[in-house]
């Protein structure tokens, strides 16, 4: 049996390099995916204090983590059609590139 | 803590890390599906297995799928010549590693007080499924309404030059 | 005799695994069951090529394969050696480690959806709660290794051809499960062993197969339709078009890779033709009920293998479609009609067994099909192609 | 009048049990049409053959439904079973209070399904011939299903809202198809006129609707005795004073009339429906001949327990006097103004006014059964007069005043045929046309009316009236020689068809009321019914025969005097404006009454609109800009002290500001990872100090 410290351990890990790929990357995407990897540790978490919490039956973790993974598709739909959008317009997705704050 | 958890744990992190390390852009989005995959199995792991086949299904399926086009849309496969990590990477990844350090550090000091001994739920596909028409029945509907304007909205959003330069 | 005969193979394994001990056994038995789906689908799958080859031929009023054993029997295992012998060509600008896993992932992904079909009373190797969502997943998995294949060979065709399945993929996807989601909602689970078993009772002689219900005919219908699609057999094998693409995704694949992505894609058609028999037309559960008398997994197999046949008839006949017609048909006629299937199955249900449902469910399925073929070949005049590019 | 009591008393109400499955399915009459009204109204404007399909198959399926209900009702009665079956629901519910909505299958609702679907259906049949060249022919058939369907939810409404929802509906179809050819300006003039004066009534109904739900706490007409047309309900609406005089029973049965009287077109509220002709003939011959404008005397009918609650000794109350009184009144002042009218479709409508008049009389004197019964068969044989004058209209290449037809007889023939029975029937012919007994039936029981003779004779004189009027209709168009320009010609089958069996029924349908085999009476009211031809040779009956000949032949002789056969030039003045000029003019311009209101009514609401407009820019305009003025002169006080002291110092504050976010500002630096760099330390920041604060 696994300790719930242990699901926790690996998700925060998990988060942290999300965390440094969104912080360090220069593609737009690959930080969009950095994003998505904070929101899948998040969403282990959940899941972990589901099943190890007083009231699994309840379903409150487990609902939360499928109303977040429902979130996070239509996240990534938006936020990928922004970063299309924005390519179109400045050619390029490197963010230290896109960094004038008017169009 | 048994050997599954560690395969698949070492598993998901090696896919992030991999994910966010990777030169090129395309192998990156293929190891966040190995990534998404990995939690998938997590999922599976602590019972949850709704949660994982949606995992797959939504986020190897479609949301892996969703960063390929755009790379491909985005000319970002070609590696590009001048580096891939920004000028500040060493704070990035010092922010980082602090971020972790605290949540570890939190996990650790709460750790003795967490429940490590649950009998597993029996939680049907039924039960998740009654759960969602009736008491989670409200967020369902603006989750559907929020799905609904996001892809109207990223469509939009995708489509608007093109329009005008018509 | 007759319920021996159709549990033989669970005898056999529980035989077999009884040699171990007893520590063992669950783990053998799972090691036998998959080895023995492998096996059986492989078999099946040389002999849906041998039967595509034929038939095929004889539409096309030739012979196919008739020179390697009798009537050409053993042809699939000459191709099989061909393929194995064959120099593995890897494009000199590929990305050799993506090349090689895709038709792995492919492979592998196909036959994990396997384990959720229930080929026989009792033959299921996991009865999954969530056994549907399981098999839409690993297909939902297919994609990725199409686009590996595609983007890692570096050849504007693989791409193009990989793009085309993707899209066409996600489209049909979408449709097919949205077609079986009708069933769920009557069977009240997604478990496939416990609805074939909502289907395995008979009034009369005759079997309670969704099939037979108006939201059934219809699903049905969407459901081959899309499931066509989703295996990108004709007509709707764009992505491998010879004449535009080359061979799509795979054009850069030789040898024995090649081999693997030709099995991933009869195997995919086998499950796929396997889910909708569990679906819509009873699983392994017989035509009727007097024709119990014959093995479960007879029936299965049967059926499958009926359904493979019609694959063939179909790409025998069809022509091709274009990608704006394929486009158009999934969103525009083929999901509003899922969803409003799902409306009729939801009414199916309220309104209970009696005439009013079969009246209403039909009426509505009949006029709506009507008033959308009329809006949507209204708008389909005939006059010179518009092409939109991506970009 | 010929209630038998122990006859009735075998009959016991049958209410509980069961729902049949005739009232099951009853709320499909009305909502297949309504459905294919939707259905119609996607369709493309050349899909004619599918709308009108759509249309006459939906409403085709809903009269073999009614026929259903009918014939369950029927089987019923002939057992000796009362039926009275309801289906109710419960739509809103706030707190403890709940408004439930329902239908109710009862002999009222019966007889008026298959009336309403059945004429319906002809006059469907009729439009495809009559309308086939209109461009808007789907829009045509559109609201004429949405028209079928609300009046049939209105037929079988249980609950008075439900009835409202379907009184305003079909109101609100009303004033689409008048302004069907909205592009003339006397079309859309007339429907706002319909739309308008009809809600005079409806507004007194919605008050009475209200002040009902208030006093009885339901809105359902029938609910196993808690409905509030049942006996605890109405108790209570008794023993309720309204002052006048008035129970409250009786003050909301006034206030229910007043809806009536909007919509059947009574007087005053009658100007609407002659303006309302402007809309296509067969519109007038289904909505303001037999069904819409028929619905208040429903409506009356449908409420009568409470119209009748707490009668006096005479078997009447204040309500059914007032009914009665407004609708003789209407019978004859409509009939005077049909005389001098030379429109064929505008004598029809005020002949219309006229015979609602009688219904509503027939009501408030005789009961129920026997203003249903002049209902049912004025709307069969109102229908055919409309579409025969639809088709003479179409045969004449729309043309529409009498004095320029004439001789048609010879062109027509269907026509005529069928016209000359729908006018004998409306005249009273004795006893071979239905407008006969149905019309006898009312000035029988109005002979025999306790509070005063008065009535009687205004029907009396109604009654001559309108032979005299629809003879001279009659002569005009169909007698003498032919005064138009282009030959006319006769209609197609699909129009003369329809005409045909209203005829057949124009004539057959005052069987099932004849004083000899009431059977009308005897269903509506629910005891058995027995032929009993003795009936026949009785005095009463033989002198209100002869009063009826002799008011009929009287009309109809005096008019072919007049008129018969002469056919004078259309530029000639009339026969009776040479004798008697002044009174004829008074009745060519319908009495003033539209004059009445312009300089009442509508001057008032006028001027109300000038004070409101002068108000509103002299006064209200005056002091908003006072107040406009004084907050410029503190602007200006407000200016000099700025510019003295308050700037200097603010200039420097402002300075300062700038400086500071010039600072801020180079932290927005446009880079993404900036921001998220900075949320990442935050979080380590707090999330550092609350570990640290919470150490045990």
């Amino acid at each position: 049996m696994t300790p719930l410290a242990g699901y926790l351990l690996v998700a925060a890990l998990l988060f942290a390099i999300g965390l440094g790929g969104a912080l360090i990357r220069r593609n737009a995407i690959l930080v969009l995916i950095g994003i998505e990897l904070m929101l899948n540790a998040a969403n282990l978490n959940l899941i972990a204090f589901w099943r190890y919490g007083p009231h699994p039956e309840a379903l409150t973790g487990m609902m939360f983590a499928i109303f977040s993974i429902a979130v996070a598709a239509a996240e990534a739909a938006v936020g990928l059609g922004l970063i299309i959008s924005i390519y179109r317009h400045a050619q390029t997705t490197d963010l230290d590139r896109i960094n004038r704050m008017k169009g | 803590m048994s050997i599954p958890f560690f395969v698949i744990s070492a598993l998901t992190v090696a896919g992030g890390l991999a994910a966010m390390t990777l030169k090129n852009t395309v192998h990156c989005a293929l190891a966040l599906s190995v990534a998404f995959a990995g939690i998938a199995l997590l999922f599976l792991s602590l019972d949850a297995q709704f949660a994982g086949f949606a995992q797959i299904l939504i986020y190897i399926g479609a949301v892996a799928i969703l960063v390929v086009f755009a790379i491909l849309l985005t000319r970002g496969s070609e590696t590009p010549t001048d580096g891939v990590h920004s000028g500040t990477w060493l704070v990035g990844l010092a922010i980082a590693a602090a971020v972790f350090a605290v949540l570890g550090w939190a996990v650790l000091a709460s750790a003795p007080g967490l429940h490590d001994e649950a009998a597993a739920p029996v939680v049907t596909v039924r039960d998740i499924g009654n759960a969602l028409m009736g008491r989670y029945v409200l967020p369902l509907e603006i989750v559907a309404l929020l799905l609904t304007a996001a892809t109207i909205g990223a469509v939009i959003v995708a489509m608007h030059e093109k329009a005008r330069t018509k | 005799m007759a319920a021996t005969i159709d549990q033989i193979w669970i005898f056999f394994l529980h035989w077999l695994v009884g040699f171990l001990p007893a520590a063992w056994q669950h783990a053998a038995a799972v090691v036998l069951c998959v080895a023995a789906i492998i096996a059986v689908f492989c078999t099946l799958f040389a002999l849906a090529v041998l039967m595509e080859r034929k038939g095929l031929g004889r539409m096309q009023n030739r012979y196919g394969p008739n020179r390697v054993g009798i009537f050409g029997i053993l042809q699939p295992v000459a191709d099989g050696i061909k393929a194995l012998i064959k120099e593995d060509v890897v494009p000199f600008r590929a990305d050799a480690v993506v090349h090689f896993l895709a038709p792995v992932v492919l492979v592998v992904t196909v036959f994990m959806g396997y384990a959720v079909l229930p080929m026989g009373r009792h033959m299921v190797l996991v009865d999954m709660d969530a056994g549907l969502l399981f098999f839409f997943a690993m297909g939902a998995a297919t994609e990725l290794s199409v686009f590996m294949a595609g983007w890692s060979s570096r050849n504007k065709y693989s791409l193009l051809g990989a793009m085309r399945a993707i899209a066409q993929m996600i489209s049909y996807e979408v449709v097919l499960l949205l077609a079986s989601i009708a069933v769920v909602m009557i069977a009240g689970t997604l478990s496939l062993p416990k609805i074939v078993d909502a289907q395995a009772s008979y009034s009369g002689i005759f079997p309670h197969w969704y099939v037979f219900t108006p939201w059934g005919l219809a699903g049905f219908l969407i459901f081959v339709i899309a499931s066509t699609a989703e295996t990108n057999r004709s007509p709707f094998d764009l992505p491998e078009g010879e004449s535009e693409i080359v061979a799509g995704y795979f054009t850069e694949y030789s040898g024995f890779k090649f081999a693997l992505f030709f099995l991933g894609e009869y195997v995919e058609m086998l499950a796929v033709a396997g889910l909708g028999t569990t679906l819509f037309l009873g699983g392994w559960s017989a035509p009727l009920s007097v024709l119990n008398v014959l093995p479960s997994w007879f029936w299965f197999f049967l059926k499958v293998m009926l359904w493979i046949c019609f694959f063939i008839w179909l790409r025998g006949t069809l022509p091709r479609l274009r990608q704006d017609q394929l486009m158009n048909f999934a969103w525009k006629f083929a999901l509003p009609f899922t969803l409003l299937n799902l409306v009729v199955t939801a009414l199916w249900r309220i309104l209970g067994p009696g005439w009013e449902q079969w009246v209403f469910c039909t009426a509505i399925l009949a006029a709506a099909y009507v008033f959308m073929s009329l809006v949507g070949f209204r708008a389909n005049r005939v006059g010179p192609r518009r092409y939109r590019y991506a970009e | 009048m010929l209630i038998q009591e122990g006859a009735a008393a075998a009959f016991h109400p049958q209410i509980a049990g069961p729902a049949s499955f005739a009232v099951r399915n009853l709320w499909l009459v009305p909502a297949v049409p309504i459905v294919a009204a939707g259905v119609i109204a996607l369709l493309k404007q050349p899909r004619r053959k599918l709308s009108a399909g759509l249309a006459i198959g939906s409403l085709g399926f809903s009269m073999l439904l009614a026929f259903v209900a009918f014939a369950h009702v029927a089987a019923g009665w002939a057992s000796g079973v009362a039926v009275r079956e309801t289906v109710n629901f419960t739509w809103i519910q706030a707190g403890t209070a709940s408004v439930a909505l329902g239908w109710v299958l009862d002999p009222l609702s019966a007889v008026m399904l298959v009336m309403v679907t059945f004429v319906g259906l002809l006059i469907f049949i009729y439009s495809t011939g009559y309308m086939a060249h209109d461009e808007n022919f789907t829009r045509f058939f559109c609201f004429l299903s949405l028209f079928a369907g609300a009046m049939l939810g209105l037929v079988i409404s249980n609950s008075i809202l439900l009835l409202f929802m379907c009184w305003e509906l079909v109101g609100l179809t009303s004033y689409l198809l008048i302004g069907f050819w909205y592009h003339k300006p006397s079309a859309a003039a007339a429907a706002k006129k319909a739309f308008m004066t009809t809600r005079v009534g409806d507004v007194l109904f919605l008050l009475g609707m209200v002040w009902l739900f208030a006093q009885t706490g339901t809105l359902l007409f029938y609910n196993n005795g808690a409905g509030s047309m049942e006996g605890w309900a109405l108790g209570g609406l008794i023993s309720a004073h309204a002052g006048l005089g008035l129970t409250a029973a009786g003050a909301i049965g006034l206030l229910i009339f007043a809806g009536a009287v909007g919509k059947s077109g009574q007087f005053p509220l009658h100007v609407w429906l002659p303006d309302a002709m402007e809309g296509p003939t067969p519109v007038s011959a289904l909505i303001h001949a037999a069904t819409m404008v028929a619905a208040g005397v429903y409506l009356v009918a449908r409420v009568y327990p409470l119209m009748q609650a707490g009668a006096a000794a005479n078997g009447t109350t204040t309500a059914l006097i007032v009914i009665t009184w407004i609708g003789s009144i209407t019978a004859v002042f409509a009939a005077l103004i049909a005389i001098a009218q030379n429109d064929i479709k505008r004598i029809l409508a005020y002949s219309t006014v006229s015979q609602l008049g009688y219904m509503m009389a027939g009501l408030g004197i005789g009961g129920v059964a026997v203003g249903m019964f002049h209902l049912i068969t004025h709307a069969f044989f109102k229908s055919l007069l409309f579409l025969g004058a639809g088709s003479v209209i179409h045969g004449c290449h729309e043309e529409q005043d009498v004095r320029h037809m004439g001789g048609l007889k010879a062109y027509m023939p269907w026509t005529f045929a069928t016209y000359a029975i729908a006018m004998l029937a409306l005249c009273g012919f004795p006893l071979l046309f239905s407008g006969f007994w149905s019309k006898d039936a009312i000035l029988e029981s109005a002979k025999g009316w306790e509070i005063s003779k008065g009535p009687y004779y205004l029907l009396v004189f109604g009654a001559v009236l309108t032979a005299f009027y629809m003879t001279r209709q009659v002569s005009y168009v169909f007698f003498g020689k032919w005064r138009g320009h282009h030959p006319a010609h006769e209609s197609p089958r699909v129009m003369v068809l329809p005409m045909a069996i209203l005829a057949l029924f124009a004539v057959l349908l005052g069987l099932i009321g004849t004083p000899a085999w009431p059977w009308f009476r005897s269903f509506l009211e629910g005891h058995g019914a027995e032929a009993n031809l003795s009936v026949f040779g009785e005095p009463a009956f033989l002198m209100l025969l002869g009063t009826s000949c002799i008011v009929v032949f009287l009309g109809i002789g005096i008019a072919w005097w007049l008129y018969g056969n002469r056919s004078p030039a259309a530029e000639e003045p009339d026969a009776l404006e040479k004798a008697v000029p002044l009174v004829w003019a008074g009745l060519r311009d319908r009495l003033y009454v539209d004059e009445f209101y312009d300089v009442t009514v509508i001057a008032f609401y006028r001027a109300w609109a000038r004070v409101a407009n002068w108000l509103d820019r002299r006064v209200w305009g005056g002091i908003v800009a006072g107040v406009a003025l004084a907050f410029r002169g503190l602007a200006h006080l407000d200016r000099l002290i700025d510019e003295s002291w308050v700037n200097g110092g603010f200039d420097k504050g402002c300075e300062e500001l700038s400086t500071g976010g010039g600072l801020l500002a180079r932290m927005q630096t446009g880079r993404v990872q900036t921001y998220l760099r900075l949320l990442a330390l935050a979080f380590v920041v707090l999330a550092a100090i609350l570990i640290w604060s919470s150490r045990p």
